[in-house]
């Protein structure tokens, strides 16, 4: 009996992987751009990757006609010059391991053919990913890992759409001088808080160099580690250093047990200055309701924009029907990314990588075209967008409101960050 | 010259925290003599085998082994002094097969695996378990396995092996069998101290019995006497 | 010799053969690739079954040698242009060392105790490297894609040489394991793992040999580090030090069969032809099938084959053996 | 740290002392499963995990707050943990650690795998729990979650302490831990103790979980965060120990809480993990653990 429950389980894994290999082999389309888009969707990012995915898969609908889109978008046009050819992403998941985002990254590109791929959130999976597309040729766009290093690796295939941390830092520094001129405070003792892998590790880094070099002064410097159960420890040496600004870069979950943590010890510095990620994940408001106001966060798109640029409206209500979230700076950039994507191959008129990569470096798409506040998009000899830029937005009434650039601002920033008592 | 006898045990104490398990026990063995070593249970026999093994540290007293003070010694120093022993409860390696426990035995004084191998089958074809020597350990009677434990002790070629309740169990004729398996052991220059329950297998062979009751040395003496010794019957009887 | 064990042997030839080989006949880049990552992924296995399979002291922080390996190859490299063939015998010495180091101390400790002090080194290193600027800490170490080549051990076009170190260090770890198993010192593992006590009586120094295994297997473990940084060009600590890489290595060697020359290597074959295929087929979906079915597996083998695979095959032979009135062979002659 | 003062140290340890509890009461599920048969179970957090998803949709489906569905969460939990010992745990008592292991970490790849499958990946928070909030003590500020969580934690560690010395079955179940084969003996069904134990451990984490969801994100992988951390608490406390594990989650929480305050945070892991190995090395059976 034993014996057949053994023979049984191995039967079936035999099975299986007789079945997976029969799968990996399934026939193509010819008419079909394939693109690949590698996202974490297992493991502890499984939530942010799942609606990156939708977002990519937005864009594509979009390119491929299957939604038609009023206005101007740069990939609205769809595929005239491959006679309208339908793009179509294959996904792989990274699970936020570098080595699974390398051997997916070979993996689309032998196996599945993909022309180019997209990807990868993390930082440090694409620091792997993009070096297999670099290997074997095949362009590669970064919309949302915002290293510095990964422009600066002098690749021929990688391109970055959305700014990265030299700017993003700088930003927050223009952002406090800016401040302080209009409201007349003094923004100069910071606390710095940040979690402690490749992006926050690198961005604390960029943060201590600019304080010095800009005069302000670093009173606390904190690098939690991720996964933390608790942070009472942190904020309360938050509160000891009492900061004038806290700089904070978490992803989700760390996100919302420091605003809890907050909550709960009644910390609340004069400014909260938040870097993207986690506070601007769709799930970061859902969850903390009204305790997630008044924080500022850097981004790079805001919905409120839509006011001045019509695009961003009807994307995301497009969104919005499709699969029940608005979007956000992470999934705004993703979809951009796509778009921008299916613009060179239109503009290539040809599937080939190098014409692909031709076309990507004479990308030149201007401002009133993307869903994105940013000048424009146009790569540097080094494959990084240098028309983009970053916005400061405060969360108030549950929305996040562009404070900064004051130019294209919708509402005033509430400084300072009120006390949690009489909320 | 005088001659030292190959084991001196003096004044050993032995004591778990405030409990005293060996109080002053001294005796010797020589060259090529059999000792029984009798005693209630709890009378500490095998606690005197894991001070003389190196498993224990006395407290106390001195153990000279072949003249040399060893009486801090760890057990696989033991084993290198040529001090070998077996286990109240057979302590075999049940995954191996019989002929590889005697050679990790047998690799004591050689590391050479072709002669540990020729030395391992030596020890089983006397001790008689060399139709057996591809057999896993494990399978393997009781009274078989502990007859593997003695030949992978005599494979490390000790001057004095400790035999801790071997007899225990077997039948009548196996009895008979292992006294003269260690009256052949003598017989190799081998001397040995028995841990034993059985006493006609030890009576016949010993040279002497030494008897522990409440971890004191009792009685030492010839079998016969023992036999006859008062206190011992009032240790085996009395309450 | 008997009529399966020359089978074996011919079976065992002619997988070599068909490894050589492969990358000849095989082009395709992601087969190359899954066969470099089963490569890998056997070679730390068989490393690891040194001390947990042979030795029988189960750790659970293997990925501190791997680090050390990798980290070690890789600092040289950026930071003094070693190459990382030097490197990667210096990773090895210097894994070699710090397991000596934590061998010492928690060699005391027996069965769960053990395991879980390897788990908490590993874990406490992991911290240690992410704080530590001079190796970059968090962010991480970039190697460079330039000078391809066999000096650099970087090969931008074709995975071909990679595949052939990985074979060649996997076969390297073989080999030791081998002569280890086969030699004095093999038995002396095996009789420590099943009786330590015993093992004392017959004068083996446990913490001696204990320490041997460790610092055999940290080496080869380091090796397979250096590989891995040269491989994806890109290290920190979340890749390479990581808690889930130290029990997925464990895993190799259980899933194969611990303490059987070949069972890791089965092993690997298993457990990374489940994660890349389920990944493959179900994790673009983001539903977590893949994991369901991953996890799944793992449970099924565990409870119908707790000796691993090459356990299972063991016990095939052996009834076969059994049929044909043929003696018992021990166990840890081959699978 | 400019600031230091009393009432911050005094929050400081108040805060480590709440967490603590809540490592203690998720650590002694874990500690009793060990205790009674040996076997360390890696699938013990995604129980925790399990046990809040419960909450969270007791709140967000019949707008049950999870303290009223607390005893259904234990209850439900309580039924997991027998099903997993008989369908799976059953099967491997007289295997090897090491296979043991195997499975119980094949389990906690496969349950995150279901939760994200059956509830998708998002971190999730109950809406509107009853408590909420904090309460200013002598200038101490308590979250009331936080406190409604201790205080439960306390009470059922209380509760498993008085149920495994002082009840019939739960001495039993002590007996069956102590010796197995000398409990077998004197007529004590070890196959039921063992369901049992599995079935307590797991309504353990899962009322862990319960009150946790009031306070903490809710996700398939939040088992992760926490089960290393009950490996600590246990060993600290001697495996099998339910009152060590209770101290020992205490001295944890205070070692994390205060040793990220005083040395930072980025070594607080490392702090305890350093306590946990020199327990280890030194005290092998834990504060509390049997010899």
């Amino acid at each position: 009996m034993k014996r057949l429950f053994r023979g049984l389980g191995l039967g079936a894994l035999g099975c299986l992987l007789l079945a997976s290999a029969g799968l990996m082999g399934a026939a193509r389309a010819e008419d079909e751009i394939r693109i690949g888009a590698i996202y974490p969707l297992t493991g502890a990012a499984a939530g942010t990757g799942v609606e990156l995915k939708a977002a990519a898969e937005l864009a594509a609908a979009i390119v491929n006609k299957e939604i038609p889109l009023p206005g101007n978008l740069a990939a609205g046009a769809g595929m005239p010059n491959l006679k309208g050819a339908k793009i179509k992403l294959i996904f792989g998941d990274h699970q936020g391991n570098p080595q699974v985002g390398a051997t997916e990254a070979e993996r689309l590109i032998t196996q599945e053919h993909v022309v180019a791929l997209i990807g990868c959130y993390f930082s440090n999976v694409t620091a792997t990913a993009s070096q297999v597309a670099e290997r074997y040729g095949v362009p590669f766009l970064n919309a949302s890992s915002s290293s510095t290093p990964l422009t600066e690796r002098g690749f021929k295939w990688f391109f970055r759409t959305s700014p990265h941390d030299d700017l993003f830092v700088a930003n927050f520094y223009d952002f406090l001088k800016a401040v302080e001129q209009k409201k007349g405070v003094q923004l100069r003792k910071l606390a710095l808080f940040n979690e402690n892998t490749l992006w926050g590790g690198e961005t604390t880094k960029i943060e201590v160099k600019l304080a010095e070099e800009q005069g302000f002064t670093v009173a606390e410097k904190i690098l939690y580690p991720a996964k933390s159960t608790q942070m009472t420890s942190e904020v309360q040496r938050l509160k000891a250093a009492d900061p004038q600004v806290l700089m904070q870069s978490s992803y989700l979950g760390d996100a919302i047990l420091s605003m809890k943590t907050y909550k709960e010890l009644g910390f609340a510095p004069p400014m909260v200055l938040a870097n993207d990620a986690g506070f601007s994940d769709s799930e970061y408001l859902k969850t903390l309701g009204k305790d997630g106001n008044f924080v500022l966060s850097r981004e790079v798109w805001a919905l409120d924009l839509a006011d001045r640029n019509p695009l961003i409206k009807q994307v995301n209500d497009l969104m919005k029907g499709r699969n029940g979230v608005n979007l956000n700076g992470n999934s705004a950039r993703v979809f951009t990314g796509v778009a921008v994507l299916a613009d060179a191959i239109n503009r290539a008129g040809s599937t080939q990588p190098e014409a692909i990569r031709k076309a990507l470096q004479e990308t030149n798409i201007p401002a009133d075209q993307i869903i994105m506040p940013w000048k424009g998009i146009k790569f540097d000899e080094k494959g990084q967008n240098s028309l983009g830029t970053g916005i400061i937005v405060q969360v108030q009434n549950e929305q996040y409101r562009t404070v900064w650039p004051f130019d294209i601002a919708t509402a005033d920033i509430v400084y300072p960050f009120p006390k949690w008592e009489g909320r | 010259m005088t001659h030292a006898p190959l084991l001196a045990v003096e004044g050993l104490h032995m004591m778990f925290g405030g409990l005293v398990a060996n109080r002053d026990i001294s005796f010797s063995v020589g060259e090529g003599q059999i000792i029984g070593l009798i005693g209630p249970n709890g009378a500490g026999k095998t606690t005197l085998f894991n001070c003389l093994a190196g498993y224990y540290r006395p407290s106390a007293g001195t153990i000279r082994f072949n003249g040399v003070a060893v009486g801090g010694q760890t057990p696989e120093e033991a084993a290198r002094r040529g001090i070998a022993r077996t286990f109240q409860i057979v302590r075999i390696f049940p995954e191996m097969t019989v002929l590889e426990n005697v050679m990790v035995g047998a690799m004591l004084r050689t590391k050479k695996v072709a002669a540990a191998r020729a030395a391992a089958e030596n020890e089983l074809v006397f001790i008689g378990l060399d139709h057996r020597s591809d057999v896993k350990a494990a399978q393997l009677t009781v009274s078989e396995q502990k007859r593997l434990e003695v030949a992978r002790a005599l494979a490390t070629h000790p001057r004095l092996i400790l035999l801790d309740e071997v007899m225990a169990g077997l039948t009548p004729t196996e009895v008979r069998e292992a006294s003269q398996m260690v009256v052949r052991i003598r017989d190799r220059g081998i001397s040995s101290i028995i841990v034993e329950h059985v006493m006609e297998g030890i009576m016949p062979i010993s040279n002497r019995i030494i008897v522990l009751d409440a971890g004191v040395k009792i009685a030492e003496d010839a079998p016969a006497a023992i036999a006859r010794n008062p206190a011992v019957i009032a240790a085996y009887l009395g309450e | 010799m008997d009529r399966l064990t020359l089978v074996k042997r011919i079976l065992g030839l002619a997988v070599l053969i068909v490894a050589l080989g492969f990358p000849l006949i095989v082009t395709q880049p992601t087969m190359v690739n899954f066969a470099i990552l089963i490569l890998m992924a056997a070679q730390l296995g068989v490393a690891w079954n040194i001390l947990g399979g042979y030795a029988g002291q189960v750790s659970l922080g293997h990925a501190v040698f791997y680090g050390i390996g990798a980290y070690t190859s890789s600092v040289l490299a950026a930071k003094f242009g070693l190459s990382p063939w030097l490197g990667m015998l210096a990773g090895g010495a210097i894994a070699s060392g710090f397991a000596l180091l934590i061998g010492w101390p928690c060699f005391r400790l027996k069965g769960h105790y053990f395991a879980m002090a390897t788990l908490a080194i590993a874990a406490i290193v992991e911290v240690l490297v992410t704080n530590w600027d001079y190796v970059e800490g968090a962010i991480g170490i970039y190697l460079p894609m330039t000078n391809s080549g066999w000096a650099g051990m970087v090969f931008t076009r074709s995975k071909t040489p990679y595949f052939y170190i990985a074979l060649g260090l996997l076969l390297l770890s073989l080999l030791v394991s081998r002569i280890l198993q086969k030699s004095y010192i093999g038995y002396y593992f095996r009789a420590i793992k099943e009786d330590p006590d015993a093992a004392r009586s017959l004068g083996i120094n446990l913490a001696r040999y204990k320490l041997v295994a460790i610092a055999a297997s940290a080496f080869l473990t380091a090796m397979g580090g250096t590989l891995y940084a040269q491989k994806e060009l890109f290290i920190d600590p979340g890749s390479v030090l990581a808690g889930s890489l130290s029990i997925k290595i464990a895993l190799i060697a259980i899933l194969g069969g611990v303490g059987t020359l070949f069972g890791p290597v089965v092993g690997a074959l298993v457990l990374i032809a489940i994660e890349e295929f389920t990944r493959q087929i179900f994790g673009s979906t983001g539903m977590g099938t893949d994991m369901i079915i991953y996890g799944g597996i793992i449970v099924i083998i565990a409870m119908f084959s707790p000796g691993g695979i090459a356990g299972l095959l063991g016990e095939w032979e052996r009834a076969w053996r059994a049929r044909r009135k043929l003696v018992y062979t021990p166990p840890g002659d081959g699978i | 740290m400019t600031h230091l003062t009393m009432t911050m140290l005094a929050q400081t340890i108040v805060s480590g002392l709440m967490i603590g509890l809540i490592y203690a009461l998720i650590a002694v599920g874990l500690t009793l499963i060990f205790g009674v048969m040996d076997i360390v179970n890696f699938a013990h957090g995604e129980f925790l995990m399990l046990g809040m998803y419960a909450s969270f949709w007791g709140a967000s489906l019949f707008f049950l707050d999870p303290l009223f569905t607390l005893p259904l969460t234990a209850l439900m939990l309580f039924a997991v943990g027998v099903l997993v010992y008989r369908l799976v745990i059953r099967r491997i008592l007289a295997a090897p650690m090491l296979s043991q292991i195997f499975a119980t970490f094949g389990m906690m790849i496969l349950l995150r795998g279901l939760a994200q499958f059956l509830w998708k990946p998002d971190h999730r928070t109950v809406p509107h729990a009853l408590v909420e909030g904090k309460i200013t003590l002598f200038g101490l500020q308590l979250g009331t979650p936080q406190l409604t969580a201790s205080l439960g934690a306390v009470l059922v560690t209380g509760g498993l302490w008085w149920f495994l010395n002082r009840t019939r079955l739960g001495t039993a179940l002590e007996a069956t831990s102590i010796d197995r084969e000398a409990a077998t003996l004197m007529g004590i069904n070890s196959e039921r103790m063992f369901a049992l134990a599995w079935g307590i451990g797991a309504a353990c984490a899962g009322i862990a979980g319960a009150l946790l969801s009031t306070y903490f994100p809710i996700f398939p992988e939040v088992g992760a965060d926490f089960i290393l951390v009950a490996f600590v608490v246990v060993v600290l406390g001697g495996f099998g120990s339910v009152a060590g594990a209770f101290w020992a989650g205490i001295i944890v929480g205070e070692v994390e809480v205060l040793g990220g305050f005083f040395v930072g945070p980025a070594y607080k892991n490392a702090l305890v993990l350093s306590l946990f190995l020199l327990v280890l090395l030194f005290r092998p059976r834990g504060l509390m653990g049997k010899a």
